[in-house]
């Protein structure tokens, strides 16, 4: 069966067998850096295109549709221009800050990526405690995006990145939360573990209630953490021009701008992870032919496919709600999100002790 | 109850929010009721109304032969200046002298399309044409002389 | 490199310890023009907004002395673009009150009917800003489909899509087009069918109901003081449509409600405007099967002259009042006109209702106002 | 109220008014010195004028005429409310604690006429730039590079 899984195998016995074992690990690092790279690159093509086909079907309208066939290169003629484009440096801006936030927040990205599992045994770095990296990390990008507010010397970053710096820290909480309801349930913080008790069922559906109303507050969660409306005060288009990202141009516009779908992907990609089985296929009970059936689906399509279902959904929610306000924003994490999501680790946890889960 | 006031406030935010969605996601699944006109490709289908306002023209016909007798109603009529009309004596057959336009000069960058000459006119020698298109790379351009080169005024036209 | 003390000499204009002083437009996402703000701000907190107006002024006013009275109809629809039309019908009406011209019943119908499709595509237009202005995105896209059937009828029969100029002191300048009223049938239908699609997106959705009620509050006696009319004024629960008060045209022959709603916040004023919408399609469907035949003008002289003496018609755009004063010295120019625009006088409110509100909030005082900055500045 | 008892009114408020009825409504001239007491009389007094619509200035080449236009919410009788002002040292009192739309209205007319108005809370040009010299709506402005005659 055609499968990552073979690839990766073959590739780490043929340099194993030709280099020593030390230059064989090096080698296999480049190799994910450059994979890793690649797949920003194209992911934020690919996403951005996403999001302006999705949009404008929404609003009645064609969308993209002049370069390429059906505006496919529409997104490369975009970065052609933004690489072409003149990176400006406002006078009196704090230099060294400014050009370095686009890149904190970057690497953040990046950094997110590692515990992901792509596929069956696709992993770059399956570690033991894989959610809590992932929550400590993400948390990161906040601070590029302070950075880049303060270092603009604008007033309108300034308002956007104090607004940002407040959002991210409280949404953390239920995301953590919501993250947590599912580490109950699988007893395990490795994700390659939370993949594989998922072989019978996906938890949304095995922990029914509690697993739902936690991926509720996970999606709500994760658009507000990373900047979506509509919870995307910090970039407020109508009240803030741009916020943070006000003063910058060119390509470190471009790198905020791909920050933020690489964002959306990781959190989608975690989502999909924890409540629909990363890249596990869909099983029911012991439905033997079905289950074969959907074994024969190979698993990075299972997880790619998981993953823009979520990143579709928070498209969706972009394009059809209105801007909170911001004392709006956190009275609904503080008053709302957190109290239910530790009503429902309660219960979550109570779930677990009973045995009541499938 | 508090609890049961927040909890149906929970349950009816949700619902409003879920309706929207459903709203959105109707017109996704719907390709159909996309709206968007793909301008210049649709150039041979577009339909513009005939009382378009684009542009003030003077029809000529097969003859070369338009109806303006240079009484300069129009040029009275306008607002901005737009209009100006240049006036000759064209000596007919008989030897009599008659007042004649040399040209009707239209300066479309300034003209607001008012429509308020067309309706000044009294033989109906011009009229609205529902042209849009008018961008050129030349200012000078868009000053232009409405009657053709060598047409003169229909017969019975006073 | 200089230092920051050099380039503002004028350090009062930084505020005081602890405020904020930013520019917001003339070129701003949220002011729909150019519109300049400043606005002091504590944080999140606006303490004090100050408007700073002339951007697009072009002394209309000053224009007019030198036009006569048949052509300066044509500078009004410049004014308050989205209302052109009503523009166009005050300034003909003081016309037709000063010299005494008949307008035939055929004319005033129509003005009436296309005065109404105006007011609904103002509307529109205001709609969907209004909820980009919060966040919103989609709604301005649903908002414009409908608003493209009513200027499609436009340019059948005055010819033009926003500035139409189809009205002339003693009517109309020609005669509807033959598919006029099939048209417009179409269009409250479609209406009719769609109008859900705002309450679904907007009107019930929690998020925007948070953003707006309770924001900005504008009481009745402030609204009177301050000059509000047009929804705005009504929104706060004072009677104010110069259709119901001064009824122009055929306004006393319909039927319809003047739309008041007490609570004075943002979320009444985008109730009038929704309401005042179905209001307009009643106008419409009373009116649009009668129209009598008959002359589209009536009978004027060739050169118009105003007799001696001051003048003053209003009529409701879809803003509020609009005032036309006229001073004639008996010429064929006015002496000086003056325009009481609505615009200038909601917008003199913003500071009174918006200060002591979030940013946010201020979009939303700003949304619900409807400020159209030409109609401002003139 | 008809016209006469208005008439005696505004009579009792300020004595040197003059009545014109040619126009619509009611118009009365008073004494610019008279002005503020006759307003602030007519919003608070039995006629209650709540409503100021329109205030404008009309330059008259021989001298400059405020304009004031006046309505109640109420019973919607309108009078109009002049005064006539010297054009070289045109100087009347605000009417903006009266009526707060008067505020943005007379920074209006302060521009583009010239009207000083004492007392105002914030006098400055609302519309033209800080610099510009000269009040356009006066019949004599002359701007040789912006005004097109035709």
């Amino acid at each position: 069966m055609f499968s990552l899984e073979g690839i990766t195998t073959y590739v780490q016995d043929w340099l194993f067998m030709k280099f020593n074992p030390t230059l064989a690990l090096a080698m296999e690092c480049v190799i994910v850096i450059l994979l890793a790279i690649s797949l920003f690159a194209i992911l934020g093509l690919v996403l951005v295109l996403m999001e302006r086909k999705v949009a404008a079907h929404i609003q009645i309208r064609l969308g993209p549709n002049r370069v390429g066939p059906g505006g496919m290169f529409q997104t490369v003629a975009d970065t052609l221009k933004l690489i072409m484009k003149e990176g400006l440096v406002p006078d009196m801006a704090d230099k060294f800050l400014f050009n370095l936030a686009p890149f904190v927040v970057m690497m953040v990205g990046m950094l997110l990526l590692a515990p992901i599992a792509f596929a069956k045994n696709f992993q770059i770095w399956d570690i033991n405690i894989g959610v809590l990296y992932i929550s400590s990390v993400s948390s990161l990008s906040v601070i590029g995006i302070l950075m880049a507010g303060w270092a603009s010397n604008n007033k309108y970053s300034l308002l956007g990145a104090m607004r940002s710096g407040a959002q991210i820290v409280s949404y953390e909480l239920s995301a953590g939360f919501a993250v947590l309801t599912i580490v109950v349930l699988t007893g395990s913080l490795q994700l390659s573990d939370i993949v594989n008790a998922q072989q019978n069922g996906w938890w949304i559906f095995k922990g029914h209630i509690p697993a739902v109303i936690a991926f509720v507050l996970y999606i709500i969660a994760v658009t507000a953490e990373t900047n979506r409306a509509p919870f995307d005060l910090a970039e407020a288009e109508s009240e803030l021009t741009a916020g943070f990202h006000t003063e910058y141009s060119g390509m470190r516009f471009a790198l905020f701008f791909l920050a933020e779908y690489i964002n959306i992907f990781i959190v989608c990609a975690i989502g999909a992870t924890l409540f629909f089985g990363g890249w596990m296929p869909l099983h029911i009970g012991n439905w033997e032919a079905f289950n074969h059936i959907m074994d024969y689906i190979p698993s990075s399509v299972w997880f790619m496919g998981k993953t823009f279902f979520l990143i579709f959904l928070i498209m969706w929610f972009r394009w059809t709600f209105p801007r909170l306000r911001v004392d709006q924003l956190l009275n609904l994490e503080w008053k709302y999100l957190l109290p239910i999501s530790l009503f429902n680790l309660l219960l979550v946890a109570v779930i677990a002790i009973l045995g009541w889960h499938f | 109850m508090f609890l049961k006031e927040y909890i149906s406030e929970v349950v009816n935010g949700v619902s409003s929010l879920l309706k929207g969605m459903r709203k959105t996601g109707y017109y996704f699944a719907h390709p159909k009721e996309i709206i968007t006109e793909q301008y210049p490709d649709n150039r041979a289908t577009l339909l513009m109304s005939d009382r378009f306002k684009g542009e003030v023209v003077m029809p000529h016909d097969e003859n070369n032969e338009h109806a303006c007798t240079g009484c300069t109603a129009c040029e009275l009529a306008c607002p901005n200046g737009t209009i100006k009309v240049v006036t000759k004596f064209e000596v007919s057959p008989e030897g009599k002298k008659k007042k004649a336009i040399d040209a009707l000069v239209y300066r479309l960058e300034l003209c607001t399309m008012c429509n308020l000459c067309v309706v000044a006119c009294p033989s109906d020698a011009i009229k609205m044409a529902p042209n849009f298109e008018h961008s050129v790379f030349d200012r000078t351009k868009l000053t232009k002389v409405l009657n053709q080169t060598g047409s003169k005024i229909r017969e019975g036209i006073e | 490199m200089y230092n920051q003390t050099e380039i503002i000499k004028d350090t009062s204009e930084l505020g005081a310890e602890g405020e904020l002083v930013i520019n917001m437009g003339p070129q701003h996402p949220a002011t729909h023009g150019v519109l300049h703000l400043v606005v002091t701000l504590n944080g999140e907190t606006i303490k004090k907004i100050e408007p700073h107006l002339g951007y697009i002024h072009r002394s209309i006013e000053k224009m007019c002395e030198s036009l006569t009275y048949r052509q300066f109809i044509y500078v009004t629809s410049r004014m308050d673009y989205l209302s052109s039309h009503i523009n166009n019908l005050g300034c003909a009406l003081l016309v037709e009150k000063g010299m005494a011209i008949e307008v035939p019943d055929r004319a005033k119908y129509v003005r009436v009917i296309l005065s109404e499709l105006t007011r609904i595509a103002s509307h529109e237009l205001w709609l969907g800003a209004m909820a980009m202005d919060l966040g919103a995105f989609t709604p301005f896209f649903y908002a414009f489909r409908e608003r493209e059937m009513i200027t499609d009828i436009m340019e059948d029969t005055c010819g033009a899509r926003l500035t139409m100029n189809y009205i002339v002191p003693g009517g109309l300048m020609y005669d509807i087009h033959p598919d006029f009223q099939k048209k417009v049938k179409a269009f409250i239908t479609q209406f009719k069918s769609k109008v859900n699609e705002y309450e679904d997106l907007v009107t019930n959705n929690v998020i925007f109901q948070s953003r707006t009620k309770g924001v900005g509050i504008l009481s009745a006696e402030d609204a009177i003081s301050y000059g509000c009319t047009g929804p705005v004024a009504r929104a706060s629960g004072v009677s104010c449509d110069i259709r119901k008060i001064y009824p122009y045209e055929v306004y006393d022959k319909v039927e319809f409600e003047e739309v008041l709603e007490t609570a004075g916040d943002s979320f009444a004023r985008y109730m009038v405007r929704v309401k005042e919408m179905n209001q307009s399609i009643r106008i419409i469907e009373q009116l649009i099967d009668n129209i009598p035949e008959g002359d589209f003008v009536g009978k004027t002289k060739n050169v118009l002259k105003l007799p001696k003496g001051e003048f003053y018609t209003r009529v409701e755009t879809a803003r509020g009042e609009l005032g036309v004063f006229v001073v004639s010295e008996g010429g064929t120019t006015p002496h000086r006109i003056k325009f009481r625009s609505p615009g200038f006088s909601n917008l003199s409110v913003l500071n009174h209702i918006a200060a002591g509100s979030k940013i946010g909030d201020l979009m939303a005082s700003m949304g619900t106002l409807d400020l159209v900055i030409p109609d401002i500045d003139r | 109220m008809t016209n006469e008892e208005i008439k005696e009114y505004i009579s009792s408020l300020a004595p040197a008014a003059s009545f014109d009825e040619t126009g619509e409504w009611l118009n009365v001239i008073v004494e610019p010195a008279q002005l503020k007491p006759t307003m602030a009389a007519l919003r608070t007094g039995k006629m209650q004028m709540n409503y100021l619509f329109c205030l404008t200035c009309v330059d008259f080449k021989t001298h400059l005429t405020m304009v004031y236009h006046l309505s109640a919410t109420t019973h919607r009788q309108s009078i109009v409310i002049k005064a006539n002002l010297n054009r070289e040292q045109a100087v009347i009192e605000t009417v903006c604690d009266i009526w707060r739309t008067a505020e943005f209205l007379e920074r209006e007319v302060f521009e583009m006429f010239g009207v000083d108005f004492t007392n105002h809370p914030d006098l400055r040009k609302l519309i033209l730039e800080d610099d510009f010299k000269g009040y356009p709506l006066r019949k004599d402005f002359e701007d040789p590079i912006n005004m097109i005659k035709l």
